[in-house]
């Protein structure tokens, strides 16, 4: 499963999309927006069918390079806050080490080469009276 | 022959423009389209030594031939994903 | 939040205890029961004191070793069949390499020292007529 | 003095039981207990090798003396987690 979405990313879905018999292992991870400084949202620009191709051609690469049974990615497009969940990788393997290698090669991957790009969203300027 | 050009972040923001049209000669290579478009769009210019450009959602060399409707995409380094 | 549980593990449940507004990272790893060669379901058998304070302490350290902000470990107890969620460890950090790092340490620890045995539950005869 | 052994796995089917009691003296450490209680359960004899003992829910040196009341359990190789 391949999806960018501009709703809330359903974590129980990523994660039966790559449910199997045959696993042993499932790894998740999850990208969340961090409260940094100033940071209250991010907003993630894509340009989603070139994103939706690489993704897809991602998550074939990582199952021939670590003989993973199955992996999903979903990533949000627009505006994600504090908390958020804003990229979404699951990754089932027979054994948790691939699935944990498999699960991280990825994000390294998605941030890598995916045509995504997040930015702070500018605040709103406030005007006294 | 008539190009699709597509901006993303900081490259949008720049062009004020998500999407341009482009007329170029048939043979056009996507180096010889990038050289005219930074031309006509020197504020881009600074950028091209960390431009990724896609022809029709592949990442292309400046050697590859375009054709009409082809769409070209000017990709800012990417930052995808979490924090 | 550290629970040995009879009932199916809640994924969203353990995933919720471990957010945080200042992570950037949440790494879930879930071990699923596998179908192996007449493998139907799996028994698993825990010391439940002992398993909850080794966990716990388990959980301290891997904070500590790896400065995440919050883990959480969930276990199952009893028969958990083909496809069923056994163990649920879930990890929030800023940066997504010490929750991988953490995740997959503290699942190697768990199959080290805590007291949990598996079993295959034996099949019952059948008896003809 | 009194001391409940807890047994688990395949310790509780060799002995066919979960939880026995078991007197001795005060002043008893961990190693004298293991003695004389797998000299009455000899078929648990030999997996001393690999047998884990807990005393009161932590892991005990054979060195640990033993105190009235005490729980100590004999733990199997553990096998928890993923298949």
């Amino acid at each position: 499963m391949i999806e960018m979405t501009r709703r809330r990313i359903d974590v129980d879905a990523v994660l039966d999309s790559v449910r199997r018999d045959e696993a042993g292992a499932v790894v998740l991870f999850l990208g969340t927006v961090r409260a940094d400084a100033d940071v209250a949202a991010l907003d993630y620009e894509v340009y989603v069918p070139m994103a939706k191709k690489v993704l897809a051609d991602l998550a074939e690469r990582a199952k021939a390079k670590f003989g993973v049974l199955d992996l999903s990615i979903a990533h949000r497009i627009g505006r994600v806050p504090v908390g958020g969940d804003s990229v979404a990788v699951a990754c089932a393997a027979a054994h948790r080490r691939e699935a944990f290698e498999a699960c991280a090669w990825v994000m390294d991957e998605v941030k890598r080469i995916v045509p995504i790009w997040k930015s702070v969203p500018p605040r709103r300027v406030r005007r006294s009276r | 022959m008539r190009l699709r050009v597509m901006l993303f972040a900081t490259y949008r923001e720049i062009a004020d423009a998500k999407e341009l049209a482009w007329t170029a000669e048939p043979g056009t290579t996507l180096g010889q389209f990038l050289d005219a478009f930074l031309a006509a769009h020197p504020r881009l210019a600074p950028h091209r030594g960390s431009m990724l450009v896609a022809v029709n959602l592949a990442v292309a060399d400046p050697t590859a031939v375009l054709h009409e409707g082809d769409e070209v995409a000017l990709l800012p380094p990417v930052s995808g994903g979490c924090p």
